[in-house]
Parts: C-alpha cells; structure tokens; sequence
C-alpha cells in the first residue's frame, strides 16, 4: 500500500476476524521506521520502491509456501511503498490459526522471507539532507 | 532489435537512469559487458539479473523483446 | 481487564509507540475464543476467573524475567475476566523492540507462561447449557 | 483460631464453595485431611497449594490467619 499503515486499518483487519469462529489465535508482525542515528546523521523516513510486478508474483508465491506448511486459517501481509516517517508502520504480517505455534511460526517465516526475497528497496532520507541504502541484516 | 534494462534501488544512483533500451544480445555476459561499459559504476555493485521477472543465471539465453530486471540486494521490510 | 478485548484498544496500543521511533519491530498475539465441538456441544463463551491478587504477583514476575532476557523496549499484556464471546479476543500480548527476532522470542515466551504459570481458570460454556472446564495443552 | 481456604475453578464444584474457614492446622498434610473428610470429591482432583499468595510444599508450615489457596491446573490465555 502507498505510504505508511495506519493503526486503525489493523483494528479492521482484527475486527474480520471475529466471524471465524475456528482461530484460537492470531499473530502479528508490524514493521515501524526506526530513528537510526548513522555517523550523526538520523534516519527520518524510508522510501520504499519495488519490482511491483515481480513483488506481486513473488509474494504469491511465499503464501503458497506458508499455507502448504503450516495449518493456518488465514493470513494477511502488507507492505508500505513510498514514504514512511520515522515511528510509522512500514509492515504489516497477520496469521491467524486453531493453535497458537502455528500462528506465532508460520508468520515469523513469512516476516523473514519477505526481508530475504521481496525485490523491494529501502532509502533512509536523513533529517536536513542526504540519504543511504537500507541494507537488511 | 532491443530489449529493456530496468534498474532499481542504488542501481539507479549508479546509471542515473531507471531503465534503458538496449541492443539485444544473445546472453547475459555480453549484455554486462557492455553495461559495464556505458555504466563503469554498475561494475563493483552486487545485484542480481531477472529475464521476464524470472530469476536468471549466468547462461540464461535472452529472449526477443526481453524485460532485464538489475536488482541490488533486497532492504524490504 | 472485564470482558473481551476490543480491537480499537489494540489500534490505539499500536499508535501510542509511534513516538518511540527507536522501535523496529512490533509482536501481537491475540488469543481468541473457539468455536468448539465437543461431543456434539458447541462452546459459545468462555469465563474467565483469577486469584487476582497471585496473578498480578505472578504477571509482575514474569515481565521481570521477559525484560531481563530480552533487549525489549516495551511489553503490554491484557488478559479477560469474566465472558467472552466465541470470535472475541481474551489475550493481548504485545512487545516491541529495536530488532524483529528479540520482539517475536520475547512475546512467544511470555505467551507460554501466561498459559501455564497464571492462576487464570476458563469455563467452557456451552450453547443452550452445560459447561466444562478448559484444560490447556 | 481459624484460617481462610478458598477454592479456584472447577475445585468450587467439588466443595460448593469459593471460601471456607476452617480451624487452623498446624502442617498441610493436617489440613488436608481435613478438607478431604469435608469434601470427599476433592480427593480426586489435581490441585496445588498457595498459602499467603506464595506457593507451599507438603512440609511448609501454616502462619496463624493464613490465607489458603487450593489451585487447580491453569486455563488461562
């Protein structure tokens, strides 16, 4: 999505699921913009571009491979393009499922191949000016 | 007959460019060497190669009307 | 807190950590209420009661233990009393943290020891009539 | 000389009651036998013991005006 994730939209996507009647737990992963402090200079936003087509295809792909190991009910994931400010939510990664392991694991897989295999990019804009390549640990 | 080159994240600092239209050549290693040449900066970058939004190894034949994808390592997230 | 847990106060708990903008990542578990079959019946609600008084205690030891082991910056738990609906949240667990991996391990474990050292008893309550009690694996 | 005993969960079922007062024994293993000639259908059910909110072992020794707290399994979450 364009910019960054608003608080309420997860209220929303939460408040989906009370029909659901099977899930005993959810888990969530939020992404927020860090204030990095780089050789005195602060990060105040990141811009994030993206291959969108090859994003699109390739997150497909990583649901396919999440829901073919773990036993969930659903899952959900959004990721910012664009501008996001320092303190706002950049990632949004929703599993919902009967048991809670499967919930907590299957998102934490899904967080770590989104960092490791989404062609999206990440420009820190410094406070003032400047700017530098977020590179993923 | 060429093909399209697309550049992303640092990349595009380095070419100054987010994507071109190439001479089509028949692999990878000859559409680098000439890169390399229009762009001497590409040269010490990390960065992978798509051919049509598929991954592409070094021996991957390039098709007519291709789209070439230079990606630097990912920083989603 | 009384009752289930409304998805807004989880948005308005997310919103209050924007200023603290040396947070990376945020985890949320949500514990919701099943729908379960259980010889035919079907659980429409589940009681919650306390020894309030050791769960606090107890509560309190366990962020102790959570913030001594892990670099978290924050951790908010809530857990409901008395009913909450099938399709309602009962659990919130939500820690936040500099890097993903400490803010995920940090809630995963606090998630176990809620379920097994917290002086919390759910009553299974079934449509029409009938209840058991809730034995958690 | 008495102390409070209060019963959690589904242990209310087996004695109908959320507290009693019982006379003050001076060990545990007392105390229980007393509460399970009371409440016959406690014998069977798994419990542990707090006594002032602090977790008590078969040997620990009960204060006068202690507060006793007999636990079933924890449910929670």
């Amino acid at each position: 999505m364009e910019g960054a994730i608003p608080p309420s939209f997860i209220a929303d996507s939460i408040a989906k699921h009370a029909s659901k009647t099977g899930i005993g737990g959810h888990n969530i992963f939020l992404g927020q913009v860090r204030t990095d402090d780089i050789e005195g200079k602060k990060v105040s936003a990141i811009e994030y571009t993206s291959n969108v087509e090859m994003a699109l295809e390739k997150m497909h792909e990583i649901r396919e491979s999440i829901f073919a190991k773990y036993a969930i009910t659903c899952m959900h994931v959004h990721h910012s393009l664009g501008k996001v400010n320092a303190g706002e939510l950049c990632l949004f990664v929703f599993t919902s499922s009967k048991h809670r392991k499967v919930a907590i694991d299957a998102c934490t897989e899904c967080v770590e191949k989104i960092k490791a295999e989404l062609p999206i990019w990440g420009k820190e804009l410094f406070e003032g000016e400047g700017y530098q390549w977020k590179v993923n640990s | 007959m060429t093909v399209e080159v697309q550049f992303f994240g640092q990349l595009i600092d380095k070419t100054g460019k987010s994507s071109i239209q190439i001479e089509h050549t028949a692999s990878l290693t000859q559409l680098k060497e000439i890169l390399f040449s229009d762009f001497p900066l590409l040269k010490g970058s990390k960065f992978i190669i798509a051919i049509n939004n598929k991954m592409a190894t070094e021996h991957s034949a390039i098709p007519k009307d291709a789209k070439i994808a230079l990606m630097p390592p990912f920083s989603g997230g």
